[in-house]
């Protein structure tokens, strides 16, 4: 059913965890659909220094929680926001066509805490300024 | 991978064929593989075999012989039960009265009648799944022409109060049809008690081939035709017989008939083990569905915090084949209906795990899912965020 | 009795199936025997061997293998087709065009439907068997939503125009099924050649097991479920997946495939044999059916003064084995319909003998066929009252 | 299919044939239903002393007609008038359902020789009368 990569992530995800005082936080899902994801990351200078994340989910959804905190380490925030839901799935050899919203719901994690960051570093510059 | 043995806890999905029951039907792949409409001694020597099957089929669940038609499986039965009698009856009503836990077969058929000019109440169940016989007597209407209520649920193992309900529907002079197709062969199913018109059964659910199963058709109900054709199966069903594999369902018939009681016995103990094993290992885990009044190898459990697949493939990795909910619904993304009727929160219905025993199955097999188990939902729950640390 | 060699002549009825075949679907009875909706390796295992077979079968035919849902077997292919195409374009039209001289699964059918709002147009044949496209292009009307024309008859073994009718089809827009379970694996059979929306076949005509067919669906045909229940075959069919079965039909579509040529060449001199043979030695005896464009295997003949059924028992007792009209209306008192269809007389339809050779058949049968016939044939004119003595 | 005297009737058929001037004829069935019958009897002194028969049809048919003949040789013909199909049936070990118009067949064909037969002595008798 799951590619081997999709499989090696779920036996092995990268990155389990909570990031203490992150500078974002991302929750997307909800029980009825059976996906959770929190991703928490961690911004230094523009640049995502950590990415963690914890998920409720079937192998699909744990498998692009672990590929897309993998694919953000390390990137510009700017570049981690043009990470798309295919692009999560091809860096996993692909995903069932019935498993395609799991990376969707990878990508709206990410979206969802970079936001969050943007948001935060907003108000402290308002703050800074004010 | 180092090589385990793989363990299979799948049985309500689908059981291996009993190898007794290869045997059996091997004969008529090749050898004696006429047609049973042909009059010529290849012809006839099929029909006797298929016959003989129907014997034993018959004998297992109390009917005559001729109550018997051969179908292309369970849900074919489903089909042929609930739309025979449904187009056959339209001139009395057009009520029909099922649950919401039967299988799809059985629900999908009642809902595309729903879509043609048919009426369907789906009756509440309680918190195990049980379909209260009062709740039928009271739904029945004058339009009311067909009841169909299934025998032991799929999912959780409940077995249903049919008699109460065949009683019912005798009473009110209503078809009653249940599927049956998980109970023939693990429990004691006679028609008779039960006070059926009409029961499904499928042979790979009781160690036979896959692509057969029969209706038992009480003589005197009246239904149509859902397979339309040649003249077999006395103008019911048509479609050239299967040959082996109703041999195969004669055999594992036979086999069932023999050995049901003390397997059950056995599969009974193992479950409870399992049961208690679980509910004793793992913190927020339930057991979902009766506890005593279900099938004998049935273990239902919903574990909190953690999703059902992800169990699944890491048991699958260590060679146990298991099923979140029926093995037909975990290509979709609804939880289970079955549990969601019953009342279960939507966490709970995606966190359900049923491992369903079979023949096979051993108390080492039960001592590996209890040492495995629990370790990988400490793995997946250390990954949940529904669970905060400390909890 | 003597324990003579049985030489089976009724192909059309069924074939024998395949020693590779039995072979290629003996793991999947016991071994490999998961439930391929089972996301398990035991399902998924179970699951490529299907997905495998689909992609043999779709090479047979020309099809792409999402175009290919597994059946039941011919009939239900056949029902499958019919009833869903009416079902779901029933906004379009209530029209069906077909011929008198359809299968059973096929006629059967469309009576039904006939009893439930739908009218449906059985087209003329001529004395061959044969249907002319232009009547399928009269006929039909703006209330049209579906024509139905065999590929090959089973009885008399016409080949129908089938590419000439879907020319029309398309041209008008309405969808075209063929029953093609005579001519897959005999003769070639591709899809878009034939301009077929819709095409049925079944395994046991074709060297598979019983109990296993196919429905070609076109890309983009509308149809609804003949079988509700579960979501297997992509929504299409219900049922656990008849795993073995399939890979039996695989295997049989592969072997069909790379064999079919040489075997239609090799049957067609023994059939023209068999016919020129029976004419020669058999005053008062006709062919039935097209003399050459006709499948490789069938050879039907009327003798005049005797009936079918006492031939068929006399050759049984010699061993051979033959059928007089479809095998599914031998066992009902009525005359073939196909034959009447043609415009013989009841006592030729009465009358009529098939005999359809395959695989196994040699030239020592058809020998024996020649030898044997005329004995039997000239005892029962002794005692037929239609001869009188001296004729 | 066929039960064994069935078959020893239908493969070894008694009193097939037709009677030179006999004293009555039965001719029952047409080509439409698949059977046609034509029994021959020859009487003497209100005796059945000769039967026979030639037929067009199923194994059935033949072992039925064959059968027919044999039980009505020797018989007085107010006898033979009793002969009834399920006796002829039972005298072949039975017959499967859908053939049991088969017997009915022959009890006609016997009834139908037997009217002939009386027809015709009751015509001699008047001529002899008259
Ligand atoms: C309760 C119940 N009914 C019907 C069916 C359908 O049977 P089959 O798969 O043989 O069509 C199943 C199993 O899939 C079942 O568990
Ligand atoms: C032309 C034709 N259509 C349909 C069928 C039905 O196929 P099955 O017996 O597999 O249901 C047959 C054979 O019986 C056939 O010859």
């Amino acid at each position: 059913m799951y590619s081997e990569q999709v499989m090696e992530h779920f036996m092995n995800p990268r990155n389990v965890g909570e990031i203490e005082n992150p500078d974002g936080i991302g929750h997307v899902g909800n029980p009825v659909c059976g996906d959770i994801m929190e991703l928490y990351i961690k911004v230094e200078d523009g640049t995502i220094v950590d990415a963690k994340f914890k998920t409720f989910g079937c192998g699909a959804a744990i498998a692009t929680s672990s590929m897309v905190t993998e694919l953000v380490k390390g990137k510009r925030v700017a570049e981690a926001l043009k990470i798309s839901n295919r692009a999560v799935a091809e860096a996993l050899g692909g995903l069932p066509p019935i498993k395609m919203h799991c990376s969707v719901l990878a990508e709206e994690a990410l979206k969802s805490a970079i936001d969050d960051y943007l948001n935060k570093s907003k108000r402290s510059e308002n703050e800074r300024t004010s | 991978m180092v090589a385990k043995k793989r363990i299979y806890l799948d049985h309500a999905a689908t059981t291996p064929t009993d190898p007794e029951v290869v045997e059996a039907m091997l004969p008529y792949l090749s050898d004696v593989f006429g047609n049973p409409s042909s009059i010529h001694s290849f012809g006839q020597e099929a029909k006797s075999a298929a016959e003989e099957a129907r014997d034993k089929i018959a004998a297992l669940i109390g009917a005559r012989c001729e109550e018997i038609v051969f179908t292309g499986g369970g849900t074919e039965a489903d089909n042929f039960a609930i739309k025979g009698t449904a187009y056959a009856n339209e001139g009395k009503g057009n009520h029909i009265i099922t649950t919401p836990i039967e299988h799809h077969a059985v629900m999908e058929t009642c809902k595309f009648l729903q879509g043609r000019g048919f009426e369907v109440t789906s009756l509440p169940v309680d918190r195990y799944g049980l379909v209260d016989p009062q709740d039928v007597k009271k739904a029945i209407t004058d339009k009311t022409i067909l009841i169909s209520v299934m025998h032991a649920n799929n999912e959780v193992g409940t077995i249903e109060p049919i008699a109460e309900i065949g009683e019912i529907a005798r009473e009110a002079g209503i078809y009653f049809h249940t599927d049956a197709v998980q109970a023939v062969g693990h429990i004691p199913v006679k028609v008779d008690e039960l006070g059926v018109d009409m029961l499904a059964m499928s042979a790979h659910k009781l160690y036979g081939p896959k692509g057969v199963g029969a209706l038992y058709i009480r003589k005197g109900t009246k239904l149509i035709s859902f397979m339309h054709g040649g003249e077999q199966e006395r103008r019911r069903r048509a479609g050239t017989e299967n040959v082996p594999a109703i041999v195969g369902l004669g055999k594992a018939s036979e086999i069932a008939q023999r050995e049901m009681d003390a397997e059950a016995k056995r599969l009974i103990s193992l479950r409870d083990k399992l049961i208690e094993g679980l509910m004793e290992r793992i913190e927020h885990s339930h057991l979902n569905g009766l506890p005593t009044r279900r099938l004998p190898n049935n273990i239902n459990v919903s574990i909190e915090f953690v999703e059902g697949e992800s169990m699944l493939l890491n048991l699958d990795l260590e060679g146990i084949a298991a099923s979140t909910g029926s093995a037909c619904s975990s290509s979709s993304l609804e939880p289970s209906y079955v549990l969601l009727a019953m009342g279960l929160s939507h966490e709970l219905a995606h966190g359900s795990l049923r491992f369903s025993l079979g023949r096979e199955t051993t108390e080492e097999d039960i001592a590996r899912v209890l040492e495995v188990s629990p370790r990988i939902i400490a793995k997946l729950r250390a990954m949940s965020p529904m669970l905060q640390s400390g909890t």
